[in-house]
């Protein structure tokens, strides 16, 4: 049935594009449907995906659905993404992963109050390249951001207390919290017309 | 989001009032005639504006020469009169074609413009996972993965945001040309000759330094100060101190109607 | 054949698996294929997820491969993702996007003559979105900028190579023609005594 072909379609672009796992209830929501359709929709897909048999399967996983890589490709998998992806960081990319380095745990609207602009653009490509994690939300349910592990090894760092120290930049903050603090001014001030 | 415009310059003009970015706006769209503005009154606005405030920053006054030069170049080649009946056919012709080429070049880009909307609006449904990899491959990568930037990168971006933009520091551009220079320099030359080409004082300067020196000397006119004269396009320009009397030809002269020549003849 | 499969299912699932685009050497190397066999598989996956027609499609975008979701659920997944679609472009920015896009590295003095407006505005809000990125100096200072990656991701173009031909934009004769009486009419006015 055409609908229901619909209804599968959108709930497999969903699945795709989530990051972690998705429940019924919010499928239902996003898909404007009931979770008797959803579900009914989920399972279409589920079979489809084993019958043809190819790299993405449907898992049923912790209370909902994920789409996930076929086992069978690990190996090229590993090889494929043995070699971390390392292209020249932009002025905006190079601007945000210091202010998450220095400062972290941050959260993105810091972010873009240093800045003095949104920054999505730029979170976003160093989220996918691994360079920064999210860890968590703030009290106001923005999400918190820190480097990752790969970020220390592309960047030659032994630890974050390797990251180069600010004295060349005088005035030198004494802390993180002056550091914020410092920051967050200057990028208002910049921010204003 | 830090959207001001480059060019904070209000224009209060006989036949326009309104923003400097505007302006250009309208003339590009043929809404105020090239003919009947008076550049050197724009000129005049962006020096007091200069001087105001004492600092030349280099990329909003490279934007503005560039800007006000081709307008300077536009507007003297419609105006060029000449002497030979022949070449006056020839000059205002060839202006028209340069504004023409200008203009189409512009709508080139304006419908280039509407072809990238296109696209945009047709490929801007599908969207691009961004999750992170599953936890097996990651350690794989993290393993794997050599230095491949300098750490530096990162104190020096700091040091980038830390600076604040009430004390503004200069020292990263690379350099500046001070209007006022080159209007003592262009006096300094006029004190002690008459008249004199403007290529053989400044024409080993570099580019910025000329612009700049044009603008200046665009402000020594205004004040009644110096005429200059160029007998052919792209000719050499003879300066001359005010005093001295005028050349034959006052290009970039606010309302000076170029056929006077012909008419006598 | 079983094989042919076998190949189309590693390339989905690393697809599926990679962030940003994978080219067709990199998926060679991890498949420990030949290019040409890859090439297949690739077309191959292509032909089949637009026969299926689901959530899934692949793009052949900047050089290389991706998977990315049907257009048809792009509502359902910002309200799933909670992500505001992004804003369509001004008027000002599409220009200095093509100026950029045809004439880069392009300065933005340079862009600022061809569009005969001071386009600084434009100019940081692409950069923003990641639609083109800073790539050096001029002798006079002035900043350089070409387009990234994310652009020919975004415009769904395989390179840039793929815009259409600048000379589709040229004015006719006829727009010519029209312009040059008009000036030459507004010359004459002036001529007169």
């Amino acid at each position: 049935m055409e609908s229901d072909g619909a209804l599968a379609r959108t709930v497999e672009a969903l699945l795709f594009l989530a990051p972690g796992t998705v429940t019924l209830t919010e499928l239902a929501d996003a898909c404007d449907a009931s979770e008797a359709q959803v579900g009914e929709a989920v399972t279409e897909l589920e079979m489809e995906l084993r019958d043809r048999d190819r790299g993405v399967v449907l898992r049923r996983v912790g209370g909902g659905f994920a789409l996930a890589s076929d086992p069978r490709a690990e190996q090229a998998a590993r090889r494929l993404l043995a070699k971390p992806r390392t292209p020249p960081l932009t002025q905006a990319q190079a601007e945000t992963l210091a202010i998450v380095a220095y400062l972290q745990p941050v959260s993105r609207p810091e972010i873009a109050r240093i800045r003095g602009v949104s920054s999505e653009s730029a979170v976003s490509s160093l989220l996918e390249r691994g360079l920064i994690e999210e860890s968590g939300r703030s009290r106001f349910g923005a999400t918190i951001y820190r480097t990752s592990e790969l970020f220390e090894r592309v960047f030659g760092l032994e630890g974050l207390d390797q990251l180069p120290d600010l004295t060349a930049f005088d005035p030198t903050p004494e802390d993180e919290r002056e550091l914020r603090e410092r920051l967050v001014a200057a990028g208002e001030q910049r921010s204003e017309p | 989001m830090s959207s001001r415009l480059d060019l904070d310059l209000y224009l209060d003009l006989e036949v326009f009032v309104g923003p400097f970015d505007l302006l250009l706006t309208v003339l590009l769209r043929e809404e105020v005639d090239l003919l009947e503005l008076e550049l050197a009154e724009v000129a005049a606005a962006y020096v007091t504006k200069l001087e105001e405030s004492g600092e030349i920053e280099l990329e909003v006054a490279t934007e503005f020469l560039v800007l006000i030069a081709a307008l300077l170049e536009l507007k003297s080649r419609l105006m060029l009169p000449s002497a030979d009946d022949e070449l006056a056919e020839l000059g205002p012709e060839e202006a028209v074609d340069e504004l023409v080429a200008r203009m189409l070049e512009y709508r080139r880009f304006r419908d280039a413009g509407q072809a990238v909307t296109d696209i945009f609006e047709q490929e801007r449904g599908h969207l691009y996972r961004s999750a992170p990899l599953p936890s097996a491959f990651r350690r794989v990568a993290v393993e794997n993965a050599t230095q491949a930037y300098r750490p530096e990168v990162l104190g020096e971006a700091i040091g980038r945001l830390l600076e604040p933009p009430a004390r503004p520091d200069l020292s990263h551009l690379k350099r500046t040309v001070s209007l006022r220079s080159r209007l003592s320099a262009l006096r300094a030359v006029l004190e002690g000759d008459s008249e004199f080409d403007f290529d053989e004082r400044f024409g080993r300067e570099d580019r910025l330094t000329q612009a700049v020196t044009i603008l200046a000397l665009l402000q020594l006119h205004t004040e009644g100060e110096a005429e200059w004269s160029q007998e052919e396009i792209c000719g050499p320009i003879t300066i001359s101190n005010a005093a001295a009397g005028p050349g034959k030809t006052a290009v970039g002269s606010p309302g000076y109607v170029a056929t006077t020549e012909r008419e006598a003849g």
